[in-house]
């Protein structure tokens, strides 16, 4: 079974930004997203909800190009002024057709 | 004066703040869980409205018109004073004085909330005094969101945000959890009539026991959530740590006050009067992490949740009704 | 029958229903924590279980016997006649036709829920209705899966599914959360008895405030999720429109005439036609997605929650009480 | 004393328990969403804490001075006794025999619960039973923490923990949510008194339906848990399986007898023993899993939710009601 | 300290097919998984549940060759008619002998 | 857009012992931590709480050294009693200054 080399690119934003964020990743050229809560810590705590430190994590499988983008429209828009983080591994998938093409 | 204030402070709903306050102060890993919290709160507003809309059909237009007008007119005075406060005393940023000011221009549900125990406990020591209001609950949907408007606005005029889309916020905040339990329970409320009410009352039973016991789980939480914050109030500075506890007992006196003269009587004025006085801590916070980003959310959360909600609560309806009973001339 | 129309469409539980979709369309982001809307339907189910038990402990097996017989009899009906439709004139896929069909032949206890309430109304205006059976959560019990059976062994038997493991759905079905609670609550409120269920009534309360309460906050959810599923509507073409609308009509209609047929009071008859008419969507889709996995979600999930629930609580349940009244001569 | 035992074990609490363990052993998905089940234990302990502190108030201190000493020696005497018995007759190693000692000299909430409805219950029945008294919740708080620190420590002196911090523990315990809850409950109930209980009451109403049926719900889901250990039952072999059923009931009987020899009622010296039987499962297995590491968490898990908190509900507390009408001569 | 190179398989499923990929797992050969629930978007909603977009993400640890008989297993079973997607990436972990011989 | 090799060190324990080791991960260094619930089965079944199979999963991006250090305490004090597993994968992060000196 031949897999073939995708990124994937892990976002952990404050609960405010998710539907926007999940939302620019659709428009950047995401075929999909999955998200899950969390809670955590790090060096700024400035979410803006009653509950400090709960954060959302949101997964998306692209293609190289994609993920670079993706993280440089992250860094533009969002890191000076709110809890965000984004790191990208390299990962092996099947039916890659799925994550548009390569 | 004094044993009106130990009887509040003796009161369940604030002890169970308090407790929660030192749960965390000893910092014990109690919390509600997130989604009982989110439940308590959609009951408590669900029924809020459906009370109040019962109550509504049954009030004649003339009644409400006037303290709902002076609602509104509170809508749009406390973010413009709260804002002007803040920038040029205390030399806030624009986007910092703008941001704190959406969440004293809108109002906290739960103060509403125990405002009304504390009136309806007053009639019970003084019979004398005429019963609070039924449709209060419209006058809260009245005053939730227009106060964010004015200060977002008046952030954005004074700012530029390549981010802000004020359509969105608006959008965000008129179809906020809130607006939806308060008005649509308003609505229901209304059209399906008192009849109605009557038949779903002991279950959300605003007036009773039920929604005085979930108030005090939901104030239990809210302690906690304070109690985690109470670390920042080093870090909001002495100017906001007295705006926090002075300005809002400036809007409840002018509130009350305002009340008595459109006609409420001195336990809906005290009502009032809190609304003005309290800060938003659910609605205001998102809307102004998204439209302000560069507003401190420390600033705004803090002085919400950690200062002026335990003042009102603590010490601040009283005073309200001090008020309303002097502007009463009671 | 337009003002008993009026009552039904001006209720808490219809309009609470109506907000959910309401939020949904103006894209609100409200909705019910999971786990509070699993919590109240754990209540809602376990409560009606315990009422029926007890309200079973003291019913002649003469006097169940035949209304259970008719209901059975509806759980073999509806699926086969629901996939007939679908499958010859709907001109359906196999696996489709069965999967659509297993909801209809299954039950929302929902919608018996609103039946009952609906009826008690009722009988609040015309106090000479005989009153609602107590015994009906236990028809609602034995309808819950055999249609879903049937269904699945009709899809089974004309498809070849790799996967398909009928054993291990028949282990779901008769496993899961509704058939534990509702079977369960029977059996002990059965064994406990009258005087036991009296002690804890109040908290669950199926006739009463808390119960028609807790409805009202499952239906806002319920509404959203309908909502949600709005958009579907274009996907699943005019002839499933159609299906979603009549054949329930059809289905409560032969259900309330079987019921006075077999002896049940026109309230027993109309929520014994409410339950055939409805369709499953908690028991039913996970059974049939992993018995038919080519069966389509959006068709089965669509029309039943989106088209058929809503059609019942707004519509169906005024026609079925009529068909029972006509039925039994009033 | 058979009929006793058949009401207690038709009554909806136990068959609720015993629902949740056949749902567990028919591999049911049915389970009480967690924060589910927090939240009904928040609610239960909270209520529990505001009601016996409002009747603390009322309650001489010379009165509850002799049963609080006869609690405080039982939270002292039974991890000693249970110990002793894992340690030298059952061979257990030391961090075994002191963890599962810590969770019998602890106690659990939901059998204090299911004590209480058991001695109301009997109360109806010959209602020349003096009534349970009041303030037993104090005595639930006292007997929660002191066992675990008492076995833990033994635990500490005979083992060397590079990992073992017992200030660390002793904070966890004593912040657990339980404390807060519970103690918390009591001085707020205590310090804002029976009239402002009386409001909200109906809310928590621990005597009454609301509490019982909360209580159902929540044994359901004990009944689940407890259900997904039997499987280890045969892991923690016979000596334990003896003790957990035995010595329980020799705890309790030395409670129950101790209870009416410092003037408890029968009813109140029953509910004790229970407490004294009973064995911890919220707030010991954290304390112990981070204390003694190495202690085997099958073996205390399995022992107090699968074999002791069972046979309480069952059979104990009927047992040490026997005993306490002995002790009190009836 | 050595550490060990293993797969990490990620399975991102609708949650009717919770129970039945976990235990296909540990048949398969797998020593454990781990599962959290999530919410998502992708290309096609099959999800047979009330509320759409829900659905579970599984992770297991495996050597290189039982993550290829897994990702095998998934596309073969699931992919025609379920919202179901998998990944592998490279990890390093302690004490290997944890999942299963190398 | 510079992107920088990091390590993603994912740790997965059970509940009891979340608080202690996101204590330890700051004090050894991490900037921060995320965690969400989870659920799972593996070779033992030791959580001490009332509901099996419940566990924690905790994610800190740190540098290559670091990682190392955690793995290596995560194993000196939890494995030998606890259900704890923990694993290290490569990741690209951007604003790599966030994690501590590279
Ligand atoms: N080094 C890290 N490793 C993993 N997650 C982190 C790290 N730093 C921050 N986070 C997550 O990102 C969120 C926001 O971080 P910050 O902007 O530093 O407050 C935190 O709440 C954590 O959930
Ligand atoms: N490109 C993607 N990246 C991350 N998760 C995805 C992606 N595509 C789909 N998913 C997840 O897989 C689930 C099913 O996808 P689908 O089968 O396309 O509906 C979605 O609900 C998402 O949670
Ligand atoms: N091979 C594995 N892959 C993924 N997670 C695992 C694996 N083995 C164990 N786990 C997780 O680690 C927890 C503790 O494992 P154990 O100590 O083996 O009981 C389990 O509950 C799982 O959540
Ligand atoms: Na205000
Ligand atoms: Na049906
Ligand atoms: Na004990």
């Amino acid at each position: 079974m031949d897999t073939t080399s995708r990124s994937l690119v892990t976002i952990i934003c404050e609960p405010v930004l998710e539907q926007k964020i999940e939302d620019d990743l659709l428009r950047l050229g995401a075929t999909g997203y999955t998200a899950n809560e969390g809670r955590g810590r790090g060096s700024a705590e400035r979410h803006a909800g009653e509950i400090p430190g709960v954060n959302v994590r949101i997964e998306t499988i692209t293609d190289a190009a994609l993920a670079v983008k993706i993280l440089a429209h992250i860094q533009e828009h969002y890191f000076a002024h709110y809890s965000v983080i984004a790191w990208v591994s390299e990962v092996q998938v099947i039916r890659a057709s799925k994550y548009g093409p390569a | 004066m004094t044993d009106i204030l130990r009887t509040n402070l003796l009161n369940p709903i604030v002890l169970s703040f308090a407790l929660g306050v030192f749960a965390r102060l000893v910092r014990s890993e109690f919390t509600l869980p997130k989604d009982i919290y989110t439940g308590i709160s959609i009951f408590l507003l669900f029924g809020l409205g459906l009370k109040g809309g019962a109550e509504l059909a049954e009030t004649p237009m003339a009644t409400i018109a006037a303290p709902l007008g002076v609602t509104l007119f509170l809508g749009v005075l406390t973010p413009i004073t709260a804002w002007a406060v803040l920038r040029y005393i205390g030399k806030f940023s624009e986007s910092d004085a703008a941001g704190v000011a959406a969440h004293y221009g809108s109002v906290s549900a739960v103060t509403f909330l125990a405002a009304q125990q504390f009136v309806q406990a007053m009639q019970v020591q003084d019979p004398t005094l005429p019963p609070l209001e039924g449709y209060m609950p419209t006058l809260l949907a009245a005053l939730e969101s227009p106060g964010i408007h004015v200060a977002l606005a008046i952030g954005a005029l004074r700012t530029a945000h390549p981010e802000q889309k004020l359509g969105a916020v608006l959008h965000e905040v008129l179809t906020a959890r809130t607006m939806i339990l308060l008005i649509g329970g308003l609505i229901i409320g209304y059209l399906s009539g008192h009849e109605q009410w009557e038949k779903i009352a002991p279950f959300y039973d605003s007036k009773g026991a039920v929604f005085r016991g979930a108030l005090c789980l939901f104030l239990l939480e809210m302690g906690v959530v304070a109690g985690s914050r109470l670390g920042d109030l080093k870090k909001v500075g002495p100017f906001l740590l007295a705006f926090g506890v002075l300005w809002p007992a400036v809007h409840g006196v002018i509130g009350a006050w305002l009340g008595v003269w459109a006609g409420l009587s001195p336990s809906g004025a005290t009502v009032l009067g809190a609304m003005a006085a309290s800060a938003s801590y659910i609605a205001a916070p998102p809307a102004v992490r998204l439209t302000l980003p560069d507003a401190n959310p420390t600033l705004y959360l803090t002085s919400s949740l950690a200062i002026t909600f335990p003042f009102n609560i603590l010490f601040g309806i009283t005073l309200y009704f001090q008020a309303a009973l002097w502007a009463a001339g009671r």
